[in-house]
């Protein structure tokens, strides 16, 4: 059902957890299946230097927040805002059909933390 | 295996899903292939050598339920016979009224059957479950009213097992002279079945579930019940569900019924035993977890219990990749998202309905898969609790 | 054997009826009874190994055909396919009309699931055919209209083998805009059916008839056509079809299509020349014989044949006797008396229509075989009609 | 499907043919499948002496018609118009319910040729 990076990034999440003093906080909550992530961000110069996260969902949603995380560590703001959820399923080499919306949670919440961090700092 | 093909033990907890077939099933089963391949309803040699085993098989499944063999017909799966009771029966009684009493908690099978027939014009009550995912049998007598042509109200719960107090059903049904569905697929080889005890008129039956192969099931239909027929055509089944019978199928529906009447005290003792192995050792050894379903009236092979803060099918996952087959939910639901229904109905909380776990327990089962589910869970509980937002909170 | 056990050599001419199961068929079967038993809705490794043999055996289904895997529903048998695809869309379509074409010549599982409908007050018209069996296209055209939602017209006839034009009916049925079901059941394995080429928008088939295990069958609906489901609950089949998959009925069906493909060589070819053998022999050896069917338009692997005089469970016994299953009119009406309804609506004389044979040929039928039939067939004739109050007149 | 008896009888029935000069002639034709069975009866000094008959049906038939000609040959007239087709279809051993109307033929054919042979000598 799943593929092999999935199952990984399921298996062994990066970046989980709590930013305390993060600079932007997220959180996205799945209208359809009531799964939540929460997002946490340290901005530097505009580019992501650090990111954790928090998941509350299917093994999907997981592995979704997972391969975000690992996308936009790194990325400038603007490149984490281009951020898609197909991009976040693209390379998880794909989802099931039923779980794609599970991928959405993840860009979701990214986006999210940016506009707060932008809100912020604004 | 789903991951990368690394050898684990594997241990199926899942059978309230599906089980395997069992070799004295498959083995009488083996001769309706090839060499006694007739078609039964054909007066040639060929198919006079198998209508014979139709018969027997219908004798072994009336035994285990304790009617009559011609009150048996023989169906593909428990769907079709749900199916088959329900709107037959309300087609047929339609001159006689329109309203349907059933139950929150039934499987989708009823539930489903009941919306159909929403939109043909019939009324339908759903009655309610308290906590443990029991009916109030005073609400159901009061739900009775003239139009009432059927209750159907099931036997043992495919998610939680709890089980419904048939015989009481059964009376209340018969005084108000109203047809009684149940849905017994969890309930036949699980626990004593017994039609006439229960006053029962009409019950589903699914091989797959105790160890007959997946594509054959049974109705009973207390003799004397009409019925409108789904499949039309063929006079088998006395003119009740036309089509060439699945001769292997039902030859090893037969075999199962049998092994079921002894294997009804294993199921009782060392089955149940393991159960409560599981179920205790899971509260003792993980905080804030709850059972689901009733602690007394329940199928002995069920634990439904969920794991606060976290999600079904991460946990789901997690076993899977240790080798544990279990289920969140019934399987049918297992490609469609949100709360099952049956723990919704009993009130429990969002985030408890979200992890519930059911270990379906059969008779392959030992106390050492027991002991590693024990072993590994807490584990797996807690790695996803640390990754909860709402765990840290 | 019914009689007395006797030993005689046996010789299965009723393929018609059914099939023996392949053993191609059964060794893939096999293997999802006890070690991969899992339901292939479930998300564990139970369930998973076997949800991939389910989706290779709609391919194979969808190859023999000509259409897309999700165009494949797997059933449990003929009857329940032409239920599903008749019932179903009259359903479906009822807002749209309530006018239904058949002819006098299908399956009960038509004809019923047809009566059904005109009680719940849809309009059937039943085209006659002509004393080959045949429809008159003209007539199917002309008896299109506003209200007409649905045509069923079979592909090849269970008792004559009489296959009508389905490409030109669905032409027909596409000008018209109507959607178009064929019953498949006898044309599937013994002659090239292509759902695209035929312009057919459904189609029944039902594995036992050639190969496959009884229990299983398969409706293709064209992408894009509604049904009403007969079976509610579960989202298998894609909400069309809920119940368990029948996971080893289905790889077996899946395997018996593919071996279909390249076996319709040898159905055109050495199935056909024993039949036309079998019916040059009879024709030549007895007097006052008649071919039912269709001459040039026939199913390679059927022969209908009456005998003046006599009538046919009486032949058929005898048959038996000598170890030869054949029969007279279909299977599932051999407890049923009375006169075939298709060789009635073909207009054959009461008498012949009452001694009407079906040779059903099939793979493993040999030269032997035929020659061993010619050979005892004039003296059970003979003695029949030296029985018979009209022969001697 | 049928009994032994029914097979023998079906397989070798006894006293089938025609009495050229008979003294009673009967003929039944089943309402419900159409089959056909006809009695010639040999009548001396109220006894049946002789009877044989020609039968257009199924097996259950032809078998009822053998064992009734069995049942009545040297039994007197009025014996034989006691004859049931119950009777008839028990000394086969039984025949399968849908079948049991093919027993009537026999019995129904006798009792036709009796009356024939009562009218012709009355
Ligand atoms: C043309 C035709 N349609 C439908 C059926 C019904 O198939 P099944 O017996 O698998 O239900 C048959 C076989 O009996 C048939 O020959
Ligand atoms: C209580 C109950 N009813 C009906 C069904 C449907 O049975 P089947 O899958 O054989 O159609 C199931 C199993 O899924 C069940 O657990
Ligand atoms: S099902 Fe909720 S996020 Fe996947
Ligand atoms: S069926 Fe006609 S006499 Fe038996």
């Amino acid at each position: 059902m799943y593929s092999d990076k999935v199952i990984d990034h399921f298996t062994n999440p990066r970046n989980v957890g709590v930013i305390i003093d993060a600079d932007g906080v997220g959180e996205k909550v799945s209208a359809s299946c009531g799964d939540r992530m929460k997002v946490f961000l340290k901005v530097v110069d505009g580019v992501i230097e650090d990111l954790k996260f928090q998941t509350y969902g299917c093994g999907a949603a997981i592995a979704s927040s997972s391969m975000m995380s690992e996308l936009v560590i790194g990325k400038t703001l603007d490149e984490a805002l281009a951020l898609t959820n197909d991009a976040v399923a693209e390379a998880l080499d794909g989802l099931p059909d039923p779980k794609l919306h599970c991928s959405n949670l993840a860009a979701d919440a990214l986006h999210d933390a940016i506009k707060n961090y932008k809100e912020e700092g604004a | 295996m789903s991951f990368g093909g690394k050898e684990v033990k594997r241990i199926y907890m899942d059978n309230n899903a599906t089980t395997a077939v069992r070799s004295e099933v498959l083995e009488a089963m083996l001769p309706f292939y090839k060499e006694q391949f007739g078609n039964p309803s054909s007066i040639h040699w060929a198919g006079q050598a198998v209508s014979g085993a139709v018969d027997s098989a219908r004798g072994q499944v009336a035994q285990l339920i304790n009617c009559q063999p011609e009150e048996i017909i023989f169906t593909s799966c428990g769907s079709e016979g749900n199916a088959l009771a329900i709107k037959g029966s309300a087609e047929f009684l339609r001159s006689k009224g329109n309203h349907i009493i059933t139950t929150a908690v039934e499987h989708p099978a009823v539930l489903n059957s009941c919306k159909y027939l929403e939109k043909q014009g019939f009324e339908v009550t759903v009655l309610a479950v308290d906590s443990e995912g029991m009916i109030d049998l005073a609400e159901l007598e009061a739900a009775i009213c003239e139009q009432t042509i059927l209750i159907s109200a099931m036997w043992g719960n495919n998610e939680t097992g709890t089980l419904f107090p048939v015989a009481e059903i059964g009376a209340i049904a018969r005084k108000h002279k109203v047809r009684f569905h149940t849905d017994a697929v969890q309930a036949v080889g699980r626990v004593p079945v017994d039609v006439q005890a229960a006053g029962v008129d009409m019950l589903t039956i699914s091989g797959h579930k105790f160890g007959a192969p997946k594509g054959v099931g049974a109705l009973y239909v207390r003799k004397g019940m009409g019925l409108t027929p789904l499949f039309h055509g063929g006079h088998q089944e006395r003119n009740r569900r036309a089509g060439t019978h699945n001769v292997p199928g039902i030859v090893g529906l037969g075999v199962a019924c049998e092994l079921a009447i002894t294997d009804l005290a294993e199921q009782d003792g060392r089955i149940r035993a393991l159960r409560d192995r599981l179920e205790q050792g899971i509260l003792s050894r993980i905080p804030e977890v709850q059972v689901n379903g009733h602690r007394l009236q329940r199928l002995p092979n069920t634990l439904n219990i969920s794991f606060a803060y976290i999600e079904g099918e991460a946990i789901l996952l997690f076993l899977d990749m240790k080798g544990v087959a279990a289920s969140s939910g019934s399987a049918c639901m297992s490609d469609s998202f949100g709360q099952s229904h049956v723990i919704g109905a009993m009130g429990v909380d969002p985030m408890m309905a979200n992890s519930n776990i059911r270990f379906g327990l059969g008779l392959d089962n030992t106390e050492e898969d027991v002991d590693f589910i024990l072993e590994i869970l807490p584990e797996i509980i807690q790695k996803l609790r640390d990754m909860s937002p709402f765990y840290s909170e």
